[in-house]
């Protein structure tokens, strides 16, 4: 979208779309473990996720756009956390929080899953046990990159 | 081994619940499995109200096997305040229960907590309670083969320790000498055509595309 | 046409229920208000709840089996991560359950207990903080999370700053702590003494008299002294049934009996009561901080002077032998812990955390039991929800405070 | 022209704007059903009992007291916005409105309407 004289602002509807649907993006209320402590953080004042217009989070995963597993899957949640991403409406993005969650963290045990990305496709990988809630803050402007510069979302995107 | 290479250098006792380290924390007693609910209802008529945890250890070289560890505390049952609780008396039950009979009388109608914990014994070390309201699995699935906290059971679960820890994690068991390969061997390729001289300053700017 | 049959009695307000049919719904893993990864079945006739049945082990993460398999000091990096709103509290509890098998509770050097009081009482303000914020939530009142949080950020920059990280420090040692606090450290400590009762006072004055936060937690969830022994309560949750068991009292440990705070204790035992506990507990546990504050005046070593368990200092490695040597061994295969068998309890937020810590000599712990308060405290949720409304039982949970990393280990 | 041209104007493009709103993303919006999107969300769980079943019927009467004076509550609005130019006139109508509507509210909360139990 670039400035035209008379203050116009002319783009491609598909660039109009994806910029509304980057600075909205709606996280679903999923806390697993102290990763989500660190999630609460982010939405406290101090870090305010709300500057990124992800501040409103989600409790039915019909209205959440973005799904961050924040935490260690066991073996007992990982259906649980399969079937709330399939009812998910698409566009749908996910974020692999911490290193329990990317794979499997300092739990190399019988009782986790190595990995969430064996589960659910993953975005954004973020280091970190548990990640600093500026790290969260960054991946989520990661997030916003990516739908901003033709990843999944825009409108015309069928497929 | 997860993270410490180096194997776990023997231990020397077999039973670690004969020596006594020199340690108030409990009077002990221990009982064979088939007093264990008798010796509980006498305490509990003692004055040991408050049923504090029911734990389980597996000694696999000892016979018998398992231990199932019960804690009593002497709690009063009514308001009371911290000078009349003062030091209350702990008392720690031992029941040693052989690796073959692997059974116990529930006590979740003395104590109504006891029932997730012995929940919890059932599921992880196989051990069952007669009498026990509804004993099946608590904390993994149910369809769940094994009971982990077995020491015969393997850390990694039985499904993952049959296939090797993937190669770059051990470093020690990739031979000397063997040359690089893979993405290590294409960062050494792309280090050797930069050349030392002009060490690129990752350009950070908002326009570059990211590596998602 | 046939006259009508008898006419109906007025339509009269005072409606009597006929059929008894009963709705399941579940509060499931994935729910705003359960605190985590609970899952409550409930059988609902209208809103009233005939049966409750929960359903925990969705964050069941193998701790102990992963403890068993680690070195003695490797073990407390898992171990901290079971309650991880209490992460100082857990490691406190196994270092000293691994002291005491040790035997070398007594050589622990003072400014390492007062530094170890300090990080468990920050950490049991920023646990309550996180308690009443959520709590808050349940209830609506979300304006009480935007104002506690900002109290629990100034307590995690002090943890930071003293341990390393915000939530899982790893900051203390079998037989002592990794690190002297950095200086300046106690100015910034009497900064948040000073500010913390003006903090205090908001919060109460938000939701102390609020009538609305009293409509909702008076007279919910009530747990009589009897019920709260029979089903093992610890914690403010049985102190605000009226039995005042605080484990710093009844057996001290790092030097609590020196200290001087009270137990707040109530007797009407419901979700307000156990509100007010919590409250006045984080003014005890400020009221500790100050009292630590002084003695961390005075300098003094932070780890036991045995070699065979604290690392040499970096700069003896270069000069002398021995303290290489012990170097070695600490870090390729650890320390032996005499065999043994010790049960090492503290007060946690939630109640009695202790360790079952079992040695057989070896330089892994052999079997780690953790009893863990927030599995008990949740457990008299069966009882507590029948009859209720679901909209009470939301309150109950909240004011149980659990802790499914504890709950599942 | 009628004065109610500019009322059937400010109609017209509320409901053009409703149905814009959500017509628009639903024939733009991406498709992918699969057989998990379709069923019942229970908290993450397969739902168990289907929604059907008769609810009580304390539902219905609380739904029924809460329409009547909310749109009692509704009502004020119009008289507020006019309140000085209907001057007494309005506010006696208004007081005869609140009072009846205030013998409604006693009868029920003596009968007991308001309680859960």
């Amino acid at each position: 979208m670039e400035m035209m004289p008379g203050e116009f602002l002319l783009g491609k509807l598909d660039d109009v779309a994806r910029w509304a649907q980057s600075s909205s993006v709606w996280p679903l209320t999923m806390g697993l473990a102290c990763c989500a402590i660190e999630m609460m953080s982010v939405q406290a004042p101090q870090y305010d996720i709300a500057r990124l217009g992800s501040e409103v989070f989600r409790a039915s995963p019909r209205q959440a756009d973005l799904m961050i597993v924040s935490g260690r899957v066991a073996q007992k949640m990982g259906p649980i956390i399969k079937r709330l991403y399939d009812q998910m409406a698409d566009p749908k993005w996910v974020i692999s929080m911490g290193a329990c969650a990317s794979s499997g963290g300092v739990f190399d045990n019988y009782a986790i899953i190595q990995g969430v990305d064996t589960i659910v496709p993953v975005d954004v990988y973020v280091p970190g046990c548990p990640p600093t809630p500026d790290g969260l803050l960054y991946a989520i402007t990661l997030i916003q990159q990516q739908i901003r510069q033709g990843g999944r979302g825009g409108i015309l995107a069928r497929a | 081994m997860p993270s410490s290479q180096s194997p776990s250098i023997a231990g020397t006792a077999l039973d670690p619940t004969s020596v006594r380290p020199p340690v108030a924390d409990a009077e002990i007693v221990r009982v064979a499995p088939a007093e264990v609910r008798e010796t509980l209802v006498r305490l509990k008529a003692e004055g040991c109200s408050m049923l504090l945890d029911v734990g389980a250890v597996d000694y696999l070289e000892r016979e018998p096997r398992f231990d199932v560890v019960y804690h009593l505390l002497a709690l009063p049952a009514v308001a009371a305040s911290v000078a009349q609780i003062g030091t209350p008396r702990r008392v720690r039950v031992l029941a040693g229960v052989p690796g073959n009979a692997t059974a116990l009388p529930s006590v979740a109608d003395l104590w109504p907590n006891a029932d997730w914990a012995e929940r919890e014994i059932f599921d992880l070390f196989g051990i069952t309670f007669e009498g026990h309201p509804d004993l099946r699995r608590i904390q993994m699935p149910e369809d769940w083969q094994g009971y982990p906290l077995r020491k015969d059971y393997p850390l990694r679960g039985p499904a993952r320790e049959a296939t090797p820890r993937p190669a770059f994690a051990l470093k020690s068991n990739v031979p000397a000498g063997t040359p690089p390969a893979g993405r290590v061997a294409a960062a050494l390729q792309k280090q050797r055509e930069r050349g030392p001289a002009d060490d690129v300053v990752r350009d950070t700017g908002t326009g570059e595309k990211s590596s998602t | 046409m046939k006259a009508p049959a008898a006419i109906p009695p007025p339509m009269g307000v005072d409606v009597v229920e006929t059929t008894g049919n009963t709705m399941t719904l579940s509060l499931g893993p994935q729910h705003p208000s359960t605190h985590g990864v609970l899952q409550v079945v409930v059988e609902v006739s209208g809103e009233t709840i005939e049966r409750a049945e929960m359903e925990i082990g969705y964050l069941h993460t193998g701790i102990e089996k992963s403890a068993e398999n680690l070195f003695w000091t490797q073990a407390q990096t898992v171990i901290e991560r079971m309650d991880y709103l209490n992460p100082v509290g857990n490691a406190l509890c196994y270092v000293l359950a691994a002291e005491q098998l040790l035997g070398v509770t007594e050589r622990i050097p003072p400014r390492a207990q007062a530094i170890r009081v300090l990080m468990t009482e920050l950490t049991r303000i920023s646990s309550h903080c996180v308690w009443l914020g959520t709590h808050g939530i349940d209830l609506g009142a979300i304006s009480a999370f935007w104002y506690i949080f900002d109290i629990r950020e100034n307590v995690l920059d002090l943890v930071e700053l003293a341990g390393g990280a915000r939530m899982h420090p790893n900051y203390l040692r079998i037989g002592g702590v990794n690190g002297d606090v950095p200086e300046g450290y106690l100015a910034k400590l009497d900064e948040l003494i000073a500010k913390f009762p003006q903090r205090m006072r908001e919060m109460r004055s938000l939701l102390q008299n609020n009538p609305i936060w009293r409509d909702r937690t008076i007279d919910v969830g009530v747990v009589t002294p009897e019920d709260a022994i029979r089903w093992s309560l610890t914690g403010p949750a049985l102190r605000a049934s009226g039995i005042a068991y605080d484990v710093r009292k009844a057996f001290p440990y790092c030097g609590y009996d020196t200290y001087d705070f009270d137990v707040p204790v109530r007797t009407e035992g419901d979700a307000y009561a156990r509100f007010l506990v919590r409250l006045d507990e984080m003014d005890q546990a400020m009221r500790i901080i100050s009292q630590v504050r002084k003695r961390l005046d005075t300098p003094g070593p932070i780890m036991i002077d045995d070699p065979k368990i604290a690392p040499p200092a970096k700069e003896t490695i270069a000069l002398s032998m021995e303290a290489l040597i012990h170097h070695f061994k600490l870090v390729s295969e650890g320390f032996r812990v005499p065999p043994g068998d010790v049960y090492q309890a503290i007060e946690s937020p939630r109640g009695e955390l202790a360790y079952y810590l079992v040695s057989n000599g070896n330089n892994r712990p052999y079997r780690v039991r953790t009893r863990p308060p927030s599995m008990y405290n949740l457990q008299a949720l069966k009882q507590m929800a029948i009859g209720n409304l679901i909209a009470d039982v939301v309150v109950m949970i909240g004011s149980l405070d659990p802790v499914f990393g504890e709950v599942d280990r | 022209m009628s004065p109610y041209v500019p009322v059937a104007i400010f109609l017209g493009v509320a409901i053009l704007a409703a149905t814009a709103f959500c017509g628009v993303p639903g024939l733009l919006g991406r498709r992918r059903p699969n057989a998990t999107k379709s069923e019942a969300y229970e908290c993450g769980v397969e739902p168990t009992s289907g929604v059907g079943g008769r609810f009580p019927v304390r539902f219905y009467l609380i739904a029924m007291l809460f329409v009547v004076f909310d749109v009692e509550a509704a009502s004020f609005y119009p008289w507020a916005v006019q309140m000085r130019a209907l001057r007494v006139y309005g506010l006696a109508e208004m007081a005869a409105f609140v009072v009846v509507l205030g013998i409604g509210y006693a009868y029920v909360w003596r009968k007991g309407g308001f309680e859960w139990r």
